[in-house]
């Protein structure tokens, strides 16, 4: 797959554009692979790839970012694990270098061409509302946070809880790292600790699917509400067969297309649009297949 | 050994128990000025462990130590050595990763201003160089290149670095924990030497050694131990040679 | 072996107890047991390593990878057993390069070789699994990992087995006791004519191994094999030896060492879930528990000491 | 100190030059330079604690809170230079704790109050910023950390700095030699009355204070304190340290070391993002060039004394 | 020596150095079975390094090794063990953290059933309890509890533990580094009684000391080493003492 960044060197016609997601998880993957069938479809551009070694490695994107702005670069995506990497990224604007952020936004940061994203309070809130709607009245919810520290896991939990507002009660709320471990272990002390909960919320994929787990063993398989996020490919096989009830789905995939593409259109001096948005949906049961 | 001056070293009542082994039991030792007291005994006696407990390496469970008719609570070997205690250790201490003027001056490095606290101060390296170099000339053992680390060198080798580096600054009290165990016949002859050099500069002296004919050469007095007891006092003499190792093996076995 | 670092498990039992009407039913106690077997098996691999002065950083990626590995010779072949055998062969392949490179390749510190691994392991599992977790794993597997006997899991039978087994092996089988002279005496076990090389070897083998046999237990409990699998399993496993009171120093520790230790993590991080203390605070909670734990330790022993000394001087 | 793994950084630098055309320009090293600081930084801290046998798993934790604090006085109060002196202060009090409560609790082995310190400070961290990073550093931080004289990162120039006062105090300075003798020897070096247990304590305490200036340039790069700071740091700091050639048994070691290896560590990487390498393959790489680097130092070496050998029995 | 028998070990033409220190310059050296040969010379003269080679724990430079006349390429010590080489070293190579049963059997456990390979026999130990502590006995040193591991015990436990060890599983050539310097006057009478129980059932056995009276008591031949090289050769008597010691120390310097 790497063909095509090692054989065009020589043609300078062609106008390359980086591509950095955070780490090598099915997410970003899926975001890559799009943008690199969009690569594919599009002679004019040439996109290299780079990414994280974890969730949190700004340091690592902030070397991938210098190391793209060394391959002369004329526009780069990136999905940017924290503020944090702002510097860097006004760094390479002020040589020339359009920006586009995809899936996570940098809100006091103006050097940016454009924003791809979903909005993850948005998502949260989302979840929130279908929980409002299904949960019985006076329930008990326990929320498997992501990881400490980065504010798109935050705002998913946060909008979740401001848009359930009062029609359940937070019994507990423990940190998983977005862990498959750790989220079967928390779900399970949870369960202990509170046999009475109705429903359990998880940040991100990977506690969600170890929670299931917790949930199967307990006897309580289809007896909880459980709602994730991301709608992995594990998730949606769950809430095909009826243990998990819904997920916020995201769209990786348009993320990467429009990423790139974004960012082509700004380095080749096209106005884009400052933010769009690839939106969120709620998967259930009855709309799963849609999601594949 | 005068009643009326007061000792250089004191001990008095000193016992100490290692889980089940009673390693002394209620030793009592006195060394003038002037004098070099030997300590014998058997193997596994408690020599090693009494002057360790003199040198502030283990604590007493019971029992006094006085320097110059002072007590003294030695509960680190810093207070032994700032009392005037200077030891070489059976084990030796040495420093493998450093060379040996490094391990001569460990502790105390040459090193100023003076104003500043010892250990921030600027080492002398070239005066710490040279001074090391003389010293262990004096000792006449062949060492390998000055700046080799002793962790490499020869057992004789590093007995006599240690030996140097404990008589080089001797004050009061000077204790030797087997000193010649590892070196050749000159350099064992310069040792003992050595150690009457300190005598006749008022040290009291205290040596542990198997060879009998060496304390028998240099020792004024000898103490013998048996499983953590004192058991008995001798003037080393040649013709008292039979009766001290009598006394060392033990009537009883 | 020492007692204190049982006496301080209990006490952290005691005062769970009582905090959390949960904590000592049955249910909860199954799961800590769960939730630990894990680190256990780990640690006593690591227990292997550390007895010899070594240290294997690379447990948590070879559980990732023999997980990964067997769940996709699971979905392409099926097979309990050949899935099985397949995780713990790629454990134990893991260890024999750490130990092989390590000493034939004459490193300075097995530090350097199994944070190699710990990388390189990682990567594989990560690009054979294209960064999914692939879901799927035997009956067998999902039993081991997840069933359990009335609360008592299977996989706590298992760690009882390892260590029994390892126990054995460390203390009578000639093997063993080169183990342990390799620890307390590198050069002079060499010199004793015992294989220094091949013991060496041997240990990050049965560390390999063990995180195959981990592996199973995690896949079995997640009925899937995650790239993902054991981040940061190198510190846990490492801290229980060293909580449990086994020594760096080579040489020194049992496997009860181990397994106190790995049960005192469990502990510790089920009784907060139970608690339900904020995610910020638990990290502060586990901190100073572990050193309180090790501290009151250090102290009851040398209360002992002073309290023989001074009934030897009395006397 | 062993010309061996500068060779080799040698080598791997003239690799990169050749496979790729971006490496070997002035902005580019200037990034590597950049971005090599905090691990050497760190790694310079790692090394005095590493010469005395110990081991400082906190300094990740430690970069994050001493941020996270500056962060937080700086958005309350302002002030470059109080940010600053905030920034080492936390950074030196952690440090304080670890040396003072290994040393006067007679902890075994520092591994354990490190380990609860990686978890204590970055739990503080993230208790204090909420969670969330905490954007803006003053002038002077960003600058230290972000600026650069042409090509040249400022924060080069610190870490130039710290190596030369390090290196002096190491080997001209009294306490620097203690450091040393506690390292080849801890009893030994009580026998004689150097201040074993403040040495111990010290080398934490500066070991701390350099995480503190990590936090500065880290702080400074980022324009902000974030408690997700240095995650993994410990691994990368000990890394340098050995791969540079420093022993882990202690007294054996010097500042080139930790320089050297860090430098390699942020060679690699950067290598590694400028070929355009997959993230999975990048851990596969860093893993072997890892041991690769340090095994032909290993064979250089050994290939010098069969040559002297040779010649000597030849003459 | 008689120049028609095969000597149970032979030395010719051993050189090592170790980087600028030339520790044997072309070496030679033999010993007859039921012959004891004392190995003399100042401290860093090259006696153990010598030993060391012989062992197999160093490799010779240049130069070779036969065992009773058949030369045996000594790459590891356990190619010296299976030759017949037992070695008692200065540093004793002793596992602090075994009781003194582990030490003794180290390497050597008593194990069954005898169709599985070494490693993975079941050790018999109350077996190697028993037989140790016999042999142990037999030396008469007093030892603390059994079951203490040895990095506690005196230096002369500690010699004579690893004199035991290497004695009790002596086969073809026996090699003992110093074997009386931290021991007792007693202990050292056992090991002197030992050493000459060994030539008499036919041992080859090199001893090095720095203890002349020891020396002249057991040995049959001396070989005098001075900075690498072998100088020189006496039969110890009382008469040739003088002579030894000059050959020792050396007419230059
Ligand atoms: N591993 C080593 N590396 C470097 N130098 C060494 C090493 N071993 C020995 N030497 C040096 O070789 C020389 C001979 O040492 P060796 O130990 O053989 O002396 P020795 O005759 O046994 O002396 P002693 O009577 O003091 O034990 C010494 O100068 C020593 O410093
Ligand atoms: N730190 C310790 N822990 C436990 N036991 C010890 C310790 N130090 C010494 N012992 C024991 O105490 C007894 C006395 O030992 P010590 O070293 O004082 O003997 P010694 O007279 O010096 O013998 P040697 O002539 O062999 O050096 C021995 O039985 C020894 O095993
Ligand atoms: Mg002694
Ligand atoms: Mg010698």
């Amino acid at each position: 797959d790497s063909n095509k960044t090692g054989s065009t060197s020589s043609g300078s016609k062609v106008v390359k554009i980086g591509f950095i997601t955070k780490f090598p998880v099915d997410f970003y993957d899926t975001m890559v692979d799009a943008a690199k069938a969009w690569d594919k479809s599009e002679p004019g551009a040439e996109v290299v790839f780079a990414q994280g070694s974890s969730g949190t490695d700004d340091e690592g994107e902030i070397a991938a970012i210098q190391s793209m702005v060394s391959q002369g670069v004329k526009a780069i995506a990136i999905t940017p694990t924290s503020p944090n990497v702002k510097d860097a990224l006004q760094q390479a604007v002020d040589k020339g270098i359009k920006v586009v952020l995809v899936d996570n936004d940098i809100p006091d940061w103006s050097g940016k061409s454009a924003v791809v994203a979903t909005d993850n309070l948005a998502g949260g809130k989302l979840a929130g509302q279908w929980l409002a709607q299904n949960m019985t009245a006076g329930g008990k919810i326990a929320i498997l946070q992501g990881v400490l520290g980065n504010p798109s896991l935050q705002a998913r939990v946060d909008g979740m809880v401001e848009a359930l507002g009062d029609a359940a009660t937070v019994v507990a709320k423990s940190p998983t790292d977005c862990d498959q471990t750790k989220g079967l272990n928390a779900a399970q002390d949870i369960l202990t600790a509170h046999p009475d909960i109705t429903a359990v919320y998880g940040a991100c994929g990977p506690p969600i699917t170890g929670a299931l787990q917790a949930i199967k063993s307990a006897g309580k398989e289809g007896k909880l509400l459980v709602v994730g996020f991301d709608a992995s490919p594990d998730e949606l096989t769950a809430i095909k067969g009826g243990t998990e009830s819904a997920s916020v789905a995201q769209f990786p995939d348009k993320m990467g297309t429009l990423g790139a593409k974004t960012a082509f259109d700004a380095a080749m001096g096209k106005t884009v649009d400052a933010k769009i948005d690839t939106g969120t949906e709620m998967v259930t049961k009855d709309n799963v297949d849609q999601f594949k | 050994m005068s009643a009326a001056a007061v000792p250089g070293l004191a001990v008095r009542g000193a016992s100490k128990t290692f889980g089940a082994v009673v390693a002394l039991d209620r030793v009592d030792l006195e060394v003038q000025h002037g004098e070099v007291l030997a300590l014998l005994g058997d193997n596994g006696a408690g020599k090693s462990t009494l002057i360790k407990c003199i040198s502030g390496v283990h604590r007493l469970d019971a029992g006094s130590i006085e320097v110059d008719g002072q007590e003294v609570a030695m509960t680190s070997p810093a207070v032994a050595r700032a009392a005037g205690i200077e030891t070489v250790y059976q084990d030796l201490a040495l420093f493998d990763n450093l060379d040996p003027t490094g391990n001569f001056y460990a502790g105390r490095e040459l090193a100023g201003p003076s104003w500043m606290p010892r250990g921030l101060r600027w080492m002398r390296r070239a005066d710490m160089a040279r001074s090391a170099a003389e010293i262990v000339d004096r000792l006449q053992v062949s060492l390998p290149a000055r700046s080799a680390t002793v962790g490499m060198m020869s057992g004789g080798q590093r007995q006599a670095i240690a030996v140097a580096r404990s008589s080089a600054f001797a004050s009061k009290v000077v204790i030797l924990d087997e000193p010649t165990a590892a070196l050749g016949v000159r350099e064992s002859r310069q040792v003992l030497d050595l150690i009457m050099r300190l005598r006749d500069h008022g040290c009291a002296v205290i040596v542990i050694s198997h060879a009998m004919d060496h304390v028998i050469e240099i020792a004024d007095r000898a103490v013998v131990m048996r499983r953590g007891r004192a058991v008995g006092e001798e003037i080393p003499r040649p013709e008292n040679r039979a009766r001290i190792v009598s006394l060392i093996v033990g009537g009883d076995d | 072996m020492r007692l204190g670092p049982v006496l301080i498990l209990a006490v952290l039992v005691l005062v769970l107890s009582a905090s959390s009407p949960y904590f000592a039913t049955t249910q909860n106690l199954g799961n800590v047991l769960a939730q630990s077997a894990v680190i256990a098996i780990l640690a006593v691999g690591q227990l292997l390593v550390i007895l010899t002065r070594g240290i294997d950083l690379s447990v948590g990626s070879t559980l990732a990878l023999a997980a990964v590995v067997g769940a996709l010779v699971f979905e392409s072949r099926g097979g309990g057993v050949l899935t099985i055998c397949v995780m713990l062969l790629a454990g134990a392949a893991v260890g024999a390069v750490n130990g092989l490179v390590y000493v034939f390749g004459r490193l300075p510190h097995p530090f350097i070789i199994t944070l190699a691994t710990l990388s390189i392991a990682r990567g594989l599992a990560l690009s054979l699994s294209h960064g999914q977790p692939i879901s799927g794993m035997p009956h067998v597997v999902d039993t081991v990992g997840g069933g359990s006997i009335g609360w008592l899991p299977y996989s706590s039978f298992l760690v009882a087995f390892v260590a029994i087994v390892v126990t054995l092996f460390l203390t009578r089988v000639v093997w063993g006791r080169w183990i342990y002279a390799v620890g307390g005496n590198p050069e002079g076990a060499r010199r004793l004519g015992i294989p220094r090389s091949w013991v060496l070897v041997s240990v990050y083998v049965c560390s390999g191994l063990l995180a195959g046999i981990a592996a199973v237990v995690t896949a079995g409990r997640l009925n899937a094999g995650s790239p993902t699998f054991g981040q940061l399993a190198e510190l846990d496993s490492i801290a229980a030896v060293v909580i449990g009171g086994a020594s760096f120093l080579g040489g020194r520790g049992h496997v009860g060492h181990a397994l106190v230790g790995a049960l005192m993590i469990g502990v510790i991080r089920n009784g907060m879930n139970l608690l339900n203390i904020e995610a910020s605070r638990q990290l502060i909670v586990i901190g100073v528990v572990i050193v309180l734990a090790v501290e009151s330790d250090v102290v009851r022993g040398r209360l002992e000491e002073r309290f023989r000394a001074l009934k030897a001087a009395g006397a």
